[in-house]
């Protein structure tokens, strides 16, 4: 029992990068309609840009995870404004590719700014050590990484549903037509969107890099499973993400301990099953 | 007017096509031989390729770098009888169809005598695989699979194929047979191993040895970490479970780091029953650097053992001395076996050349097989049964030492006799059978 | 008299075009070197690749990011096949059936769902044949995959594939008849059903025709021409491992087909060509190529949209000789809808 | 005059909490044209989507010549000789209007799974989609793209797509809508002809009232999901309660 609940934690720490990233890709396609594959590489920026600031410059840790949101938003600014906004209305063959190209050119950029050795922040002081759970010394880190993740679901959920941004968000999401004719700058809402799922991957990357290195390629590595997440929770719905995460995270974490053996593929037969019972996934509406 | 713009591009585009075309299609010339060089050639070309790309790029880096040191001495000393080395390095992506394609480029287009290099156990053994097809010499100097020289070379007889970089199986045995006398009293052993033939092969061994030194010794858990795992807590969290004494892992590079990392966080170095703690390859530059500031505060309390194919402070011969204070003078870094590899391939070719005094391919085997010659790790013989260099290695734990103010070393050193580790011919029973045996899975 | 118009006059200009390549490409060993011929025959087989994607893209609207799955099956399908039994055409064969196979099974999960839903649901499927390329040892091989794959024999001994000039002439030969199989098909009454999916799903079905069927029976024959390309690549390599159904290697052959042009026939053939090309010269100069690269592709994607190479020809080259033609005439791709 | 083509029992479905048809009974007679007319939103165009199965209703039962064919969908419909038109645009934009023709005709034929012969090369095929182009009166423009056709050849078309199955019963969701009256006197003298010449059974929904009562046999008035009244062109246009939904409009 005690060992179930131990493993479930840790499962669930698993589960939050997850769900950091698919919430943004979640964003980023539910409101602009566009799947971003570069989002991954959002994700490791997000890591980089911490280690720059926290360890290069030694900001506070606070400081340093500001900064990267902005900056990274930034450059989901540049990347919306300079290259997704042309495209939007093409066919997602043309997106796909050109988001796919930025995570080669990413990849290289990040390799000739930091180099490739992989790289990884020192813990700060106030997060390390432990809480005892069923006797056995659970990071407090992680409990951090649950009590973040968990606390921007209850944010996100908070932004579109009670705010005038997410409710116009929702709104051109159902209907741009219908949206900008109730006088929603679709524009701007689409920068800002992009933006702010940016913000979020980077988030999960900054917070990865105590606990997980970050180097060139990992982008490519964590799109993947977010991928799989969204399906398995149904496109374009951010509860479905969430369920998603969690059911990849913490069924991940107990084949590990049961049939390590599967570790490797457990994902896609969750998936497979998944889409067997319900073919538009968890939470996904019938198209 | 668009329609203009784009018709110019095209146009353009077109253009760019057909040089590309015409350039790739120009077949190299060679240089015009030269009667009074021994080898006949103003310039010796050695084509090399690692990974560039991902998570890995150092590893292929370290090489080019290594490499390209022993060539600028050499060539700063007059060439090889008096022929310049060339040298050309490329991107296998981690990819064996690149790795071929490279290959086949080298020798064929740009006209290779050598091939040097290769991270990935895939690559090699697909370079390895089109090696008599290209009449050309391949020198490995990272990837480590004993199906290579056990495999291709021993069984399948493809002569072309060596390598200066030690097999896998090293860092299980010696472990095994160190710890077996050191640490007797740790008989409950736990892994995390890499979930493709590397760590396979790793753990097989290890456990067979293991059973050999301490019978009753026990594996409590197994769990394995597929390519690209961030997040090890769920194998750590699985692995206490099972109250270890000993863990071994595997995983290398980014991945070793994030493992010791993590496990450092869930307090596995607390635990007061965790005695012992290795990561095989340890050694290497990337995890050595990503681990310094828990080595300098001790986090580890000395359980932490690594091992590698080469460690720079296993010796103070003149050659290792003035190989890690040029490197590091170069690349602020210090050396670890990848560039120790490439570096010491191009002085085996060095020797063998002077010793054949001739370019001919088969010549150049007949003179490698049974080479001795120098390098940082002390003096390496090639096998002649295998290809495979032999040579010592030792385990040891990763400190500060002021000496080196760049990374962490690896002290107090623990070796194990060449005759005992090494797989000797006729290699039996073979690395898949000890691994079909070991694990059942 | 006017069905042999037909048949030649509006195809003059292409069909010199085309006859000329394959002389070319019949002559090549002829004068070139043994890395040419090797280059020739992987953009072939590339080719193929790109043909399988744009069949699934062009022809039928689903953009499919797992084809590298499909590859792999037909690789991994014919090296083992010829391990065991060393005839290359059964080889070939077995592959191609193998990835039909799977194929036919993975669409009917994915043929319910399309646009981005399908492209992540292929992706997911694909990584999944790498994950199991990767677990199957005894299978497999595993990391290290099959080794010593044959060149084999073509029927009887003095028809030795082992030298490359002589697999050259192989996989050229197949690769032509594919490709003019896949020619006859987009220009036959199933391609039309085909484009005509492509174009309205909620028409199709009111014109009696099964969407769902239509486009697993799509999915398949994609599935099958990956397959091929895989099980082509298999002997040419000697050695087949997971990697190559990874998801990276699935996202080549949909940049090179959207670059050549994804609604026609030649573009994704001439995609491909231009797109190993590229790949190939800037590997040889740089280390950093994959920055280089992407930043080709972006701006020809930026610049050709989703006409891509060949509709931007059509259109600015070809249109006015083509305006006055009797009978089908390749569509246009500059029209949304 | 008792035979009857289609009938409807009790059909009904909802979006959410609005009501788009409710409890409808209907008998249709073969061989006549039929009109529905009625206010928007009063639920003809979901009528039709039900019929032609891209809708499936919550309740009720609707049979063709007595078979229950309630939950077919739309391809076996087609199959047993029942189409439709779109009031939006639906066409293949990227495909020759000599294409658009050949798709349902080859389907009809029961061709369009051959992938070897060239999809020109079938003579029945080709001559029987000149037919259709003939009789839309797009012969002259079959090679350009659909996408490009003018909007009153496009809805021409549509109508051409949607009566290429020779289909014993057809319904055509407002036909002339967006056309010049010339184009729309065109449009009815052709449904007129195919009614007369191919024995089809045409139900069509129109706002154009004169097009209506020019053209029809048969006229059901909807509103609000529900039949009010059905009758021949004159007793409607005497129709009170019709004449209270048209409020104002002149009938």
């Amino acid at each position: 029992m005690d060992t179930i609940v131990y493993q479930g934690l840790t499962g669930l720490t698993a589960a939050m990068f997850l769900w950091l990233v698919s919430a943004g890709l979640t964003i980023a396609f539910g409101v602009c309609g566009i799947l971003n594959i570069a989002h991954g590489v959002l994700y490791m920026f997000g890591g980089y840009f911490l280690f720059t600031f926290y360890q290069l410059l030694g900001l506070n840790f606070w400081l340093s995870i500001l900064l990267t949101l902005i900056s990274v938003g930034l450059i989901g600014l540049v990347m919306e404004l300079g290259f997704l906004r042309p495209i939007y209305k093409e066919p997602i063959g043309i997106q796909l590719v050109l988001t796919f190209a930025f995570v080669w050119i990413f990849d290289d950029l990040a390799k000739l700014a930091w180099g490739p050795v992989s790289k990884i922040v020192a813990m700060p002081r106030f997060f390390e050590g432990f809480i005892r759970i069923v006797g056995r010394p659970f990071p407090i880190y992680s409990v951090f990484i649950i009590g973040t993740g968990i606390a921007m679901a209850v944010f996100i959920w908070l932004l579109l549903d009670k705010t005038w941004w997410g409710k116009s968000i929702r709104a051109s999401a159902l209907d741009r037509e219908m949206a900008s004719a109730l006088g929603i700058n679709i524009r701007t809402l689409f920068s800002g969107a992009f933006v702010f799922a940016a913000a979020i991957a980077a988030l999960g990357g900054a917070l990865s890099v105590p606990l997980r290195v970050v180097g060139p390629g990992i982008g490519g590595a964590i799109i993947v499973q977010a991928f799989v997440v969204t399906v398995i929770g149904g496109l374009g719905n951010l509860k479905g993400a969430f369920v998603g995460a969690l059911i990849v995270g913490v069924v991940g974490a107990f084949c590990t301990l049961y049939i390590p053996v599967f570790e490797m593929f457990i994902i896609y037969i969750i998936m497979a099953v998944v889409l067997l019972i319900r073919p538009q996934g968890i939470f996904g509406e019938i198209r | 007017m668009r329609k203009r713009k784009i018709t110019g591009l095209v146009i353009g585009l077109a253009v760019v096509l057909l040089i590309m075309i015409i350039v790739s299609f120009v077949p190299v010339t060679a240089a015009p031989p030269l009667k009074q060089l021994p080898l006949k050639k103003e310039v010796i070309k050695i084509g090399g390729q690692g990974i560039f790309s991902g998570p890995n790029a150092i590893c292929g880096r370290s090489m080019m770098e290594g490499a390209r040191l022993a060539i600028e001495e050499i060539n700063a000393k007059g060439g090889i009888l008096g022929s310049k080395i060339e040298f050309k390095y490329m991107d296998c992506e981690l990819k064996p169809a690149v790795g071929i394609k490279n290959a086949r480029y080298l020798v064929g287009e740009w006209g290779a005598d050598f091939l040097i290099g290769h991270d990935s156990s895939g690559v090699l053994m697909a370079v390895g695989g089109v090696m008599p097809e290209l009449k050309k010499i391949l020198i490995g100097t990272h990837a480590a699979t004993a199906n290579y020289n056990e495999r291709l070379v021993y069984r399948e007889k493809n002569k072309y194929c060596f390598r200066t970089a030690s097999p896998t199986y090293q860092d299980a045995t010696i472990f095994a047979k160190v710890f077996a006398k050191k640490f007797p009293e740790v008989k409950r052993w736990a892994s995390i191993n890499c979930d493709y033939e590397f760590g396979y092969v790793n753990l097989a061994l290890f456990k067979r040895a293991m059973k050999e030194l301490i019978p009753d010794v026990e594996f409590v858990a197994e769990t394995w970490a597929p390519f690209w795992t961030m997040d090890f807590t769920p194998q750590i969290s699985a692995v206490m479970a099972a109250k270890p004494q000993g863990i071994y892992t595997s995983p290398w590079g980014g991945e070793g780091v994030q493992l010791a990392r993590q496990a450092l966080i869930m307090g596995v170095f607390e635990d007061p029953n965790v005695k012992l703690y290795i990561n095989c390859t340890g050694e290497t530059s990337d995890f050595l650097m990503g681990m310094s500031n828990e080595i300098a505060k001790d986090k580890f309390h000395g359980k932490l053992w690594v091992t590698g194919r080469y460690v720079l402070t296993q010796n103070d011969l003149p050659i290792n001395k003035h190989f890690v204070k040029t490197y590091a003078e170069k690349y602020a870094m210090y050396p670890f076996h990848c560039t120790e590899g490439a570096y010491s391939a191009i002085y085996l070719i060095k020797k063998v050349l002077e010793k054949s005094r001739t370019l001919d391919v088969e010549a150049v085997i007949k003179a490698m097989e049974g080479m001795k010659w120098d390098t940082p790790s002390g003096e390496k013989w090639i096998r002649p049964e295998d290809h495979q260099a032999v040579y010592p290695v030792p385990i040891g734990r990763p400190v500060m030492d002021p000496d080196y103010p760049l990374m962490p070393v690896v002290k107090d050193l623990h070796w194990v006799p060449v005759k005992e580790y090494y797989r000797w011919p006729p290699f039996e029973p073979s690395i898949d059978e000890i691994v079909k045996a070991e694990l059942k899975r | 008299m006017s069905k042999l118009k037909r048949l030649l006059v509006p195809k003059r200009i292409p069909f010199v075009f085309w006859v000329t390549l394959i002389i070319f490409l019949f002559v090549i060993p002829q004068f070139s070197g043994k890395y040419t011929i090797y280059m020739v025959m992987s953009i072939l087989i590339f080719s193929l690749l790109c043909l399988s994607v744009n069949l699934l893209l062009g022809y039928t609207g689903l953009l499919s990011f797992g084809q590298a799955g499909f590859y792999a099956c037909g690789a991994y399908g014919c090296g083992k096949i010829l391990l065991i039994f060393p005839q290359l055409l059964p080889g070939i064969i077995g592959g191609v059936v193998i990835a039909g196979v799977v194929a036919l099974i993975l669409g009917y999960f994915c043929v319910r769902h399309t646009t981005i839903y399908f492209a992540m649901i292929t992706l997911a499927f694909g990584m999944m044949v790498w994950a199991l390329a990767m677990k199957l040892r005894e299978i497999t091989g595993g990391e290290d995959g099959l080794g010593g794959i044959p060149r084999a024999i073509l029927f009887i001994h003095s028809l030795n594939m082992e030298p490359m000039e002589n697999y050259y002439y192989f996989v050229l030969i197949i690769s032509l008849i594919a490709m003019f199989l896949f020619h006859r098909l987009v220009n036959s009454p199933l391609g039309l059903t085909f484009k005509g999916i492509r174009d309205s799903e909620s028409r199709i079905a009111c014109t009696g025709i099964s969407i769902r069927n239509t486009r697993l029976l799509c999915f398949t024959i994609a599935g099958m021409y990956a397959g091929l390309a895989g099980a082509l690549m298999a002997p040419l390599e000697t050695r087949v491992t997971p990697v190559c159904a990874h998801w990276a290697a699935s996202a080549e052959p949909v940049a090179a087909t959207i670059i050549g042009g994804m609604y026609t026939f030649a573009g994704p053939l001439a995609g491909a060509a231009i797109f190993f090309l590229l790949k190939d010269i800037i590997v040889r100069f740089t280390e950093y190529w994959l920055l280089i690269l992407g930043v080709i592709v972006i701006i020809l994607v930026l610049t050709l949209r989703a006409q891509g190479l060949a509709g931007v020809l059509q259109q600015s080259l070809f249109s006015r000789l083509r305006l006055n033609f009797e009978g089908s005439r390749n569509e246009r791709s500059d029209i949304k809808h | 005059m008792n035979e009857v083509i289609l009938s409807i029992k009790g059909l009904r479905k909802s979006f959410g909490d609005f009501t788009a048809i409710n409890g409808i009974e209907l008998n249709l007679r073969p061989n006549i044209i039929t009109s529905v007319i009625g206010p928007n939103g009063a639920g003809k165009t979901t009528l039709i989507n039900l019929i032609s199965g891209i809708l499936h209703p919550e309740k009720g039962r609707i049979f063709f010549k007595g078979e229950d064919i309630t939950h077919l969908p739309t391809d076996k419909l087609v199959k047993k000789r029942i189409t439709r038109s779109f009031q939006i645009m639906n066409i293949f934009p990227r495909l020759t209007v000599f294409q658009n023709i050949q798709l349902p005709v080859l389907s009809l034929l029961g061709k369009h799974l051959k992938w070897f012969s060239r999809s020109d090369d079938h003579r029945d095929v080709t001559g029987e989609v000149n037919k259709i182009l003939e009789e839309v009166s797009l012969l002259d423009k079959k090679n350009m793209l659909a996408g490009e056709l003018s909007h009153g050849d496009q809805r021409l078309l549509e109508l051409g797509i949607a009566i290429a199955p020779r289909p014993e019963l057809c319904f055509l969701d407002e036909p002339s809508s967006g056309m010049n009256p010339s184009e729309s006197a065109r449009v009815l003298e052709l449904i007129k002809r195919l009614a007369t010449m191919e024995k089809t059974t045409f139900v069509v929904v129109e706002h154009d009232m004169d097009l209506v009562f020019s053209l029809s046999d048969w006229i059901i008035v909807m509103n609000k999901g529900e039949i009010v009244t059905e009758g021949e062109p004159g007793q409607i246009r005497e129709n009170k309660e019709v004449r209270e939904i048209y409020l104002g409009e002149e009938l």
